[in-house]
């Protein structure tokens, strides 16, 4: 079975993309959806089965040798428990969702094998990535996503834009793997494997025993320090944080993720929001043994989370383009993930993980529909007042954005996926341990807050109001066909009740027989526990500002749509600021990309040519031909010169004799 | 099969295709379709029956296998001539990759076809009599003679300033190796032989071992190239014709990579040791410094080149890692490197043999028109950059996590080598196949012929398969490179013990 | 001198004899030949009479002593002895067509390569100073004519002006030397020196004679800084005479060389081996750079002959019997090479414009005669020293000597010289095969189609066949120690 | 054997004027002189010869090489007509340095040659010992040795002869130049009365 | 090398010793040489100075044979002589034939060949 969840989308990949020109573009769509279709009943069967069985049906599935070099044994294998489980199910279900909706959104397209083929493989790769049973695998996923990624965002490789934002995707997710990678080479080092059994069998052997002073004697020398065990253990997960950085798009790291909305928009659903940028989040989730053992590590993955948290929901509320809100919104949400994992509340991160998939998904077709409906517009000051004309969208829209706000009643089961899993990470926050938990908690509430606004304020834009489009795209509006709304329809239930029917399993009372020990706690981590006993106003704080951002949304746009305009004028600096996204890529432009550039070019003109050529090579060979020209002078053809010649050397032998045969 | 000298058959076929064509006195088409045809066909029959090497090949013993030996040239001399698990796969990867050489020029060279064919027929000999011999005066024979058929090919078949790059190509490798040249007559007086199994036993005194360090390094470093001494290199391909940047990149730039190990590593282990902080500072300079100047390139062979050198970097690097990923990994990726960017010299030859440019400016959008010809240069794009699940992650994961192991600080700058040729690789990929097929000259461009996916199909799908199941490869190396470690340890350890009982003596 | 001893010693030296008699018969029959086939008759029995003695010599292995200990023949006599015959052998052969175009028809030639082998021969087979000085001498003087043959030529003159008067001045400094070495040692053989060396302590005097020993036999072998007549002799002479020059009386003046420091001065090593030492790394070094400049192929190869000078001393500088074998191979090697190569050039000839000598004119000569170019390009590759052809091996077994002995540094600056050197023997081959082609020459005579093949298969060969060739000279090597 | 008392002043004499023309030799501006000078010179080498002993190759000196050699200079000299106003330009452009290096070498000579006692020579080590001057002359005692012992030289001394003659010949013997009258010795001895005498009545008034 | 030139300072002036004659002839030798290089006008002259340096060499054997009362030196500066006499014939022919070919024997006219 879990060969077939896996591999059904490659075999997909394969028929789509080597014959999807012989067998036609129909025949792609369906082969491949219907692959999916199948993984994807296959992975809720594998949730039910491992996760919510009460007996432990969790397994490694080997498949193939892969690298075995001296004490290095890397196979492929499928890793099965509830972390895999849950993740099988959130990528299968989006990805045959968006598979389908994809079927209408890209009926246009003239490359629709390709673009299916590139989604299956997409697939393929994260499930490859979420069954992994090593670091190694994990990091083949990886960088496949990355791939499939790069490929989608660039699909339409017309566009310069799409072109430049599918590498940048790349090149800076291959930032994050460059840490990644030294991560993996940190983890073999230390626990001799990179096979997950054996580093969380090991792992335990970092933790000092009860009462015991920590081990002092090096174990790992990095970049000219030596380490103690916990210090050893810090920087490796430092470094496996900054891969999960990179991949899901976090504080530094974010720079593409907005970018990448250049790709169609199933692509930003599936990959964009709902499977691929949380793989940082389930590799930090995965890799929660050690992690849990280093306080410094989780500090900073807090840190990193708030600060995400908060930058992406500012820099969300002055957008313009529909989707890039939305991605901002994706980051944004990524951040609190992360400071779930933070301050050890894994099971929370995986579950708005979990809900996040549904509502973001909902949101990203829901919004794919609406440039869809007006002839792939993007920007929202040329919509308005859609509401009437695509009403299935619009109330699509409505829920993702419910979801997403987290609209419910504390202390109730009343409420939308976003808000069990996302108060729930508040709340945490503000009972939990870690030194920079408060700091955190602060952030989060300002992002609940922002995050309600530009939602809102996505809505209010993009359906009220006056439209904004040209006549002659408001005549052609209309609501998108079945065949897309109706993933928008699954989703939208999962939006509506992921968080209802499920959190009591993955941050709640079933919380230690749903997970079965696939996620790693401290003893006296019992956040779990806790995170209900919070203060009243806490329980409602994310409620409260989820308020205040619609009131202060519909009051900017619906009551006085003047307001936004002259506020950003008052407040110019700040507007551009935030418009321009913090300055980030003006600023790795700077940093980074000119000056690499500028030092290619030095190093290839001066360096190569000037210095090393210039000196090396032709140097000697100039050196050499002046020296044949000298050599050459001195054959003068004189008689004379050639006795005076053979004088010297007379000469010079005999004095040699002289002053050496006397000793 | 025992009996049958088959390595020296495997080395000395090439050299009956060269007889063959020799009579083919005729300047008719059909005289040149038959000289191509008798090349490939040497060079396909030459890769059979090297295969029976790999067949008749015992994975478990370390030590050299199908040995040889002859009378030759007297004076402690002997022709002799053996594989280990190091170097039986470089047989196999030098007879492998001669048919898609062949046939890289079957329709682009059409001057002298026939001196063409001979020069590569004997360039397959003495490639595969590096990887053979056991002398290591043989080797250096065939080591040096590479030098006379590539210079001829670039020189003869090459672009625009093939004199100056065939000049820079033979004097440069030239001088590098000559130094070792008196290395190899020191050793000879020293140990009395110049068979390479009795020199491997031999225990160079670590003063002299440190000389010779030098001058073998000297040789391979050139050959690798290895920063500073790579500048060679990128002139050397940009002028050679495809075929010539398939081998000199596929093959030739591994001699010295198999030099270093063969014998900088395990014949002067107390000098690698001591010396391995220089190969690994060149070699993190060569990656960073050479991935840095391809983002900057505009000729796209050129641009493949400088990665060539970065990789090499991995190589070096994990050599003198000296440990199983290290040396694995190096060996591996080597392997894999051979049939990357052969592959992507493939790739380039196939616009240059129709639009006989190879600016990068020249091109865009060409996945319009060639969509499979895009797809296979994304492959090997995406192998270049070690994209797991091709072949081209293994080894370069193996070498940088050898190279962890050795020294973290190396590993560190090594690693962001990763970023950097994701820089450069898809902005070569990007310019040239992705973007508006604008350009009037490209659009007429037809996808890849028949020939050219023969070419490039075999190639892509041993990528793809060493990706993911490197295995064969491993088990055939393992046995030998666990050899070398051990006794390279065993060597640091003794050494470092004579050198603790010396100082006590004090 | 008994009649016993003139007649053991006539047996001994009969190849010299046979050539020194059939030197005056031939010299009757040139003179009483019809004039218009003189020079082809001569030329014809000369080449007979050469080959016959070659074959005299390898048949009949008469070894011994001779005329009271003058004259020696041993291994080492006949290695020398065989290169020195081939080399006068196939540059007479190599003269018949050349001779023929250019009016170059004097019977005198041939009679004149005769006396010049037989001084060479004899220089080969001296063992004492004064034996080495008359057979020089024969050899010089025949030299010097044979430089200037071409009497209306102004550049044949001037060569032949330049070579008599260094040559003079060269024989001159020798013959200082001798005295001097004569006048502390007492004697004029080689073993009695020898004996008057050995523990006694040797005095400065001793050494200038020594030094000014070596200035003559260096100026004859053309080592830095007394080669400077060579280029100028090289280019002036007419071109089979140049081919001459460059094999034969090389293999005579080294032997000489050689049999003198190891024979006579072999106690005092020390004190010749620095001298070595330094002209040798003087050759080697100017070979390699003077020669890129070069148009003039001819001169072209004066400057490569210095370097090979060069690098067979690096041989002789080790002072062993291993160095000796690698001068010895080196010799032989560099001789198949030189007459390669001269071959070539004498086939340098256009319909119109006759022998041409610019580098230039061999412009895609790969193009217009492949098979010959890549003979050429096989013997330019060899020149150069790389492997597998014949070059590297004399390079091998010299340097080999040269490491044994610990001249490190000596090796190291060889090998350096040697990759500068292989520039303009890379720009020959580049010539012929990237540059667009001129006109084709006429098609090389059969004689120098012969020679051309001959000394392809050796230089491509030496490989196979190598090993007994090292071993004859290690054997040849083993009779001076 | 070597001098002392009155004989040494005549060996300051000669060796005086052996040095001196040989300056003269080569400083001389006209080649005639210079050829005077080498003639000089040769005679008090010459007579420097004899007083050592050696009267034999004295006498040689004096003969082959004041008799032949120098005079063939001569013969050269008058024959080759020199214009002599173009010998004078540019003389001694090198002559510092040269002379530097050249007395570098000079005095390396002198002081090694001059101030070094030989100690070789120990006597019954030589190879062909002088006979007493008394009892058999000096140049009976070369005439013992050089047809007996040194007969291998001697014959090659005549081949390098041989190969002097030749090369005289080959470089500066002229073919006949159709138009040059020579004479034809056969012809002429082969002539006799009859055939060049040829007696004619010519009659008055009539001519021939 | 001082005390040698004291002891070169000591000799009896009447006491004439191989010395002596080595001094004359090393001074003929270096005249000989210089008379080469320094000669710019005639090449006969530069063959006259070759005579000088033969004639110092055979002084030098003349010299040495009646200091180890040994024949053999002037076995050999009678063989000297021959040949000295053979290269002058040879070198005056050349001479005499560049002559005809140039016109001129001026040193700094044999020069059509250099580089």
């Amino acid at each position: 079975m879990y060969h077939a969840i896996v591999f059904l989308p490659l075999l997909g990949a394969i028929v789509a993309g080597f014959g999807g020109r012989a067998i036609g573009a129909k025949a792609s769509e369906y082969i491949t959806s219907g692959f999916m279709v199948i993984a994807a009943i296959l992975s809720w069967v594998a949730f039910l089965t491992v996760a919510m069985a009460h007996d432990d049906h969790s397994a490694t599935v080997q498949v193939m040798r892969w690298i075995q070099v001296g004490s290095l044994d890397v196979n492929w294998a499928f890793r099965i428990d509830t972390l895999t489980a849950v993740m099988l199910v959130v990528v299968n279900t989006v990805s045959t969702l968006v598979h389908i909706y994809s079927i209408g959104y890209m009926h246009h397209d003239p490359h629709r094998p390709r673009f299916f083929a590139y989604l299956s493989l997409f697939t393929f790769a994260m499930l490859m990535l979420v069954t992994s049973d090593n670091l190694v695998q994990m990091f083949f996923g990886w960088e496949g996503v990355g791939l499939a990624s790069y490929l989608l965002i660039g699909f339409w490789y017309k566009k310069p834009s799409a072109n430049s934002a599918a590498m940048k995707a790349f090149i800076v997710n291959r930032v994050g793997d460059f840490g990644f990678a030294l991560g993996i080479f940190g983890v073999f080092v230390l626990f001799g494997s990179v096979n997950f059994d054996t580093i969380f069998a090991n792992a335990a052997t970092y933790l000092p025993a009860e009462g015991a002073e920590a081990s002092t004697d090096t174990v790992l020398t990095f970049l000219g320090y030596s380490l103690d065990k916990s210090h050893a253990l810090t920087v490796v997960c430092l470094l496996l944080f900054m891969g999960a950085m990179g991949k899901s798009a976090q504080f530094l790291l974010h720079t593409w993720l907005p970018d990448a909305m250049e790709g169609p928009t199933p692509v930003s659903a599936l990959i964009h929001a709902a499977t691929m940028v949380t793989a940082g989040v389930f590799l930090v989730a995965r890799m929660s043994p050690i992690f849990e053992l280093s306080q410094t590590a989780l500090t900073v993955v807090v840190i990193i989370g708030a600060t995400t948290a908060f930058f992406a929901a500012t820099v969300g509320l002055v957008q313009n383009d529909i989707k890039r809100v939305i991605a901002y919104s994706t980051c944004s949400q990524l951040g609190y993930m992360f400071v779930a994992l933070g301050i050890g509340a894994y099971g929370a991160a995986v579950f708005h993980l979990f809900t996040h998939a549904f509502f973001k998904a909902l949101l990203f077709l829901g919004a794919g529909s609406v440039i869809h409906a007006v002839s792939d517009e993007q920007d929202m000051r040329r919509m308005g007042g859609l509401r009437k004309l695509i009403p299935t969208t619009y109330w699509m829209m409505i829920i993702g954005t419910v979801a997403l706000t987290g609209v419910g009643i504390p202390g109730t089961l009343i409420g939308t996926a976003g808000f069990f899993s996302k108060d729930a990470i508040i709340e945490s926050a503000f009972v939990a341990q870690n030194s920079a938990a408060g700091y955190a908690f602060v952030m989060l509430v300002v992002a609940a807050l922002f995050t309600s606004f530009y939602s809102w304020r996505l809505i209010f834009m993009t359906f009220h109001g006056k439209p904004r489009a040209t006549a002659d795209v408001m005549h052609h509006v209309h609501d998108s066909p079945p065949v897309m709304l109706v993933p928008l329809f699954i989703l939208a239930v999962g939006a509506i009740l992921a968080g209802v029917v499920f959190h009591g399993y993955f941050f709640g009372h079933h919380y230690d027989e749903f997970w079965k020990g696939a996620l790693f706690t401290l003893p006296d981590n019992n956040i779990v526990d806790e995170f209900h006993n919070v203060p009243f106003l806490v329980k409602w704080s994310a409620t409260i500002v989820m308020l205040l951002g619609l009131l202060g949304a519909w009051y900017m746009y619906i009551r006085s749509p003047q307001t936004p305009a002259s506020l950003a004028a008052q407040h110019n600096g700040l507007y551009k600021f935030l418009l321009n996204k913090w300055y980030f890529d003006e600023l790795y432009d700077f940093l980074f990309v000119r000056p690499a550039k500028r030092l290619g070019s030095f190093l290839w003109k001066r360096g190569d040519g000037w210095l090393i050529d210039g000196f090396g090579p032709n140097n000697i060979a100039a050196r050499v031909s002046g020296l044949a020209q000298r050599a050459v002078k001195v054959q003068t053809g004189f008689l004379y010169h050639y006795a005076f010649a053979m004088l010297i050397g007379v000469a010079a032998l005999v004095t040699w004799i002289m002053l050496g045969g006397i000793h | 099969m025992d009996g049958m000298p088959i390595l020296s058959l495997v080395t000395f076929l090439p050299l009956v295709g060269v007889l063959v064509v020799l009579f083919i006195n005729d300047e008719t088409e059909a005289a040149k379709r038959n000289i191509r045809m008798v090349a490939l066909l040497t060079t396909i029959f030459t890769f059979l029956v090297s295969l029976m090497i790999w067949v008749g090949f015992d994975n478990s013993n370390p030590g050299f296998q199908f040995v040889e030996e002859a009378e030759w040239l007297g004076g402690g001399l002997t022709y002799r001539m053996g594989v280990d698990g190091i170097s039986m796969l470089f047989v196999i990867l030098t007879t492998f990759l001669m048919p898609f050489c062949i046939l890289a020029g079957w329709e682009s060279v059409t001057k002298r076809l026939k001196a063409y064919m001979i020069a590569f027929l004997i360039l397959e000999t003495l490639m595969i009599g590096v990887f053979t011999a056991l002398d290591i005066v043989l080797f250096y024979v065939f080591f040096e003679a590479g030098l006379i058929p590539m210079f001829i090919i670039i020189g003869v078949w090459g672009g625009a300033r093939r004199v100056y790059a065939s000049f820079k190509f033979f004097l440069y490798t030239l001088l590098g190796s000559v130094l070792m040249l008196i290395a190899i007559m020191a050793m000879y007086w020293e140990a009395g032989t110049t068979s390479i199994p009795a020199l491997l036993e031999y225990d160079f005194s670590p003063e002299m071992q440190f000389w010779l360090w030098l001058a073998f390094f000297a040789s391979f470093a050139v050959k690798m190239p290895m920063w500073p001494v790579h500048t060679w290199l990128p002139d050397a391909h940009v002028e050679a014709p495809t075929a010539g940047s398939v081998i000199l990149a596929g093959v030739l730039l591994k001699l010295g990579g198999y030099g270093l190990i063969r014998f900088s590593l395990s014949m002067f282990p107390v000098a690698s040791a001591d010396l391995a902080w220089l190969v690994f500072a060149l070699s993190c300079i060569a990656i960073i410094y050479t991935s840095l100047v391809a983002m900057m390139q505009e000729d796209m062979k050129k641009l493949i080149a400088y990665s060539s050198v970065a990789h090499m970097g991995f190589v070096t690097m994990g050599i003198f890692a000296a440990n199983e990923q290290g040396l694995q990994g190096a060996i591996f990726q080597m392997l894999s490197h051979g049939l990357v960017s052969g592959a992507l010299f493939i790739c380039v030859g196939v616009v240059y043999d129709r639009m006989h440019t190879r600016e990068i400016a020249a091109y865009g959008g060409l996945v319009h028109n060639m969509p499979k010809y895009a797809l296979m240069f994304m492959l090997f794009t995406m192998a270049n950059v070690g994209l797991p699940g091709t072949s081209g992650f293994v080894g370069e994961f193996l070498t940088l996590m050898g190279m962890f192991r050795a020294n973290t600080w190396f590993a560190f700058f090594a690693t962001s080598g990763v970023i950097l040729s994701a820089c450069y690789a898809l902005w070569l990929y990007r310019r040239v196949i992705f973007g508006a097929l604008e350009k009037e000259s490209l659009k007429a461009l037809l996808d890849l012929s028949g020939r050219e996916k023969a070419m490039l199909y075999p190639l892509a799908a041993l990528t793809v398969f060493f990706g993911v199941y490197p295995a064969p490869v491993f088990d055939v190396i393992s046995a030998s490179v666990d050899a070398l470690v051990t006794n390279y340890e065993a060597a640091n350890e003794a050494a470092k013990a004579a050198m603790d009982v010396a100082l006590n003596a004090k | 001198m008994t009649v016993v001893e003139l007649t053991q010693s006539l047996n001994i030296a009969a190849p010299e004899l046979a050539l020194a008699v059939g030197s005056m018969v031939l010299l009757m029959i040139g003179v009483f030949a019809p004039k218009d086939s003189a020079n082809s008759t001569v030329t014809g029995l000369a080449v007979a009479l050469l080959i016959g003695v070659l074959g005299w010599m390898v048949f009949f292995d008469e070894q011994g002593t001779a005329f009271g200990g003058a004259f020696v023949q041993d291994a080492f006599a006949y290695f020398f002895k065989i290169l020195t015959l081939v080399g006068s052998i196939v540059a007479l052969v190599m003269s018949v067509g050349f001779a023929r175009e250019e009016k170059f028809d004097r019977f005198e030639f041939p009679i004149l390569i005769i006396l010049a082998t037989l001084g060479m021969m004899l220089m080969i087979s001296a063992t004492s100073l004064l034996s080495l000085y008359m057979a020089l001498e024969l050899q010089s003087l025949a030299l010097y004519v044979i430089a200037a043959i071409n009497r209306d030529s102004a550049r044949s003159t001037e060569a032949g002006l330049k070579y008599f008067v260094l040559g003079a001045l060269s024989s001159g400094m020798m013959l200082y030397g001798i005295s001097l070495v004569y006048g502390f040692t007492g004697h004029v053989g080689f073993t009695e020196i020898a004996a008057a060396l050995t523990g006694q302590e040797r005095s400065v005097g001793l050494l200038f004679g020594l030094a000014f020993l070596l200035t003559g036999l260096a100026f004859k072998i053309s080592a830095v800084p007394f080669h400077m007549w060579t280029p100028d002799v090289y280019e002036g002479a007419p071109t089979p005479v140049t081919a001459f020059f460059a094999a034969a009386p090389k293999m005579a003046a080294m032997a000489m060389l050689v049999r003198v420091v190891t024979d006579a001065f072999g106690t005092v090593t020390g004190d010749w081996q620095q001298i070595i030492i330094f002209i040798s790394i003087a050759s080697m070094a100017l070979g390699a750079v003077a020669a890129i400049g070069q148009n003039n192929i001819k001169r072209l190869m004066a400057y490569s002959s210095i370097g090979h000078m060069g690098y067979a001393l690096v041989g002789l500088a080790a002072g062993t019997v291993a160095g000796v074998q690698g001068v010895l191979v080196y010799m032989a090697i560099y001789l198949a090479m030189t007459l390669g190569t001269f071959a070539f050039i004498l086939a340098m000839r256009r319909k119109d414009e006759g022998n041409v000598e610019s580098i230039n004119d061999l412009a895609g000569y790969a193009q217009n005669n492949p098979l010959q170019a890549t003979v050429l390009t096989i013997l330019m590759f060899s020149l150069a020293g790389i492997p597998p052809l014949a070059g590297f091996w004399g390079k091998w077994y010299v340097f080999l000597a040269a490491v044994e002995a610990g001249l490190y540094p000596l090796a190291i600056i060889g090998v350096v010289a040697s990759v500068v050197g292989a520039f303009y023997y890379l720009r020959i081959i580049k010539i012929m095969w990237f540059d667009e082609p001129e006109s084709k020459f006429v098609s090389a005579a059969g004689e120098l189609r012969l020679v051309m093949g001959l000394s392809g298969i050796f230089v491509v060969g030496f490989i196979v066949f190598g090993g007994p060739i090292a071993a004859y000279a290690e054997n040849a090597a083993k009779a001076l120690f | 054997m070597l001098l002392t008392g009155l004989g040494a002043a005549f060996f300051y004499l000669f060796a005086f004027v052996a040095i001196a023309s040989a300056v003269m030799v080569i400083s001389a501006r006209n080649p005639v002189h210079s050829v005077l000078y080498l003639i000089l010179t040769f005679f008090n080498a010459a007579a420097l010869f004899i007083l050592t002993g050696a009267e034999f190759l004295g006498m040689i000196l004096l003969v082959v090489y004041i008799g032949a050699v120098a005079v063939l200079f001569l013969f050269v000299v008058m024959m080759l007509d020199v214009d002599f106003a173009s010998m004078k330009r540019g003389a001694l452009d090198y002559a510092p340095i040269g002379a530097m290096v050249g007395i570098v070498l000079a005095s390396e000579l002198l002081i090694v040659l001059g101030a070094q006692f030989i100690g070789v020579g120990q006597p019954g080590s030589v190879a062909s010992p002088t006979p007493d001057p008394l009892t058999r002359t000096n140049t009976a005692a070369l005439g013992d040795i050089i047809y007996t012992d040194y007969i291998f030289f001697f014959q090659i001394a005549g081949m390098v002869l041989l190969v002097a003659m030749i090369g005289a010949i080959v470089l500066t013997l002229r073919p006949t130049r159709p138009g040059v009258k020579r004479q034809n010795m056969g012809k002429q001895v082969a002539r006799k009365v009859e055939d060049s005498i040829d007696v004619v009545d010519v009659e008055t008034g009539k001519g021939l | 090398m001082w005390s040698m030139l004291k002891q070169a300072r000591g000799f009896d002036l009447m006491e004439i010793t191989i010395s002596h004659y080595l001094v004359v002839s090393a001074l003929l030798l270096v005249i000989g040489i210089f008379g080469i290089f320094l000669n710019k006008k005639n090449v006969i002259v530069i063959l006259m100075s070759v005579e000088l340096i033969l004639l110092a060499v055979n002084l030098n054997f003349v010299a040495f044979s009646a200091h180890l009362q040994d024949m053999v030196g002037q076995v050999f500066a009678l063989f000297v002589l021959t040949v000295a006499a053979a290269e002058a014939a040879i070198g005056l022919a050349i001479l005499v034939v560049f002559y005809r070919n140039r016109g001129s024997i001026a040193v700094e006219d044999v020069n059509m060949m250099k580089g």
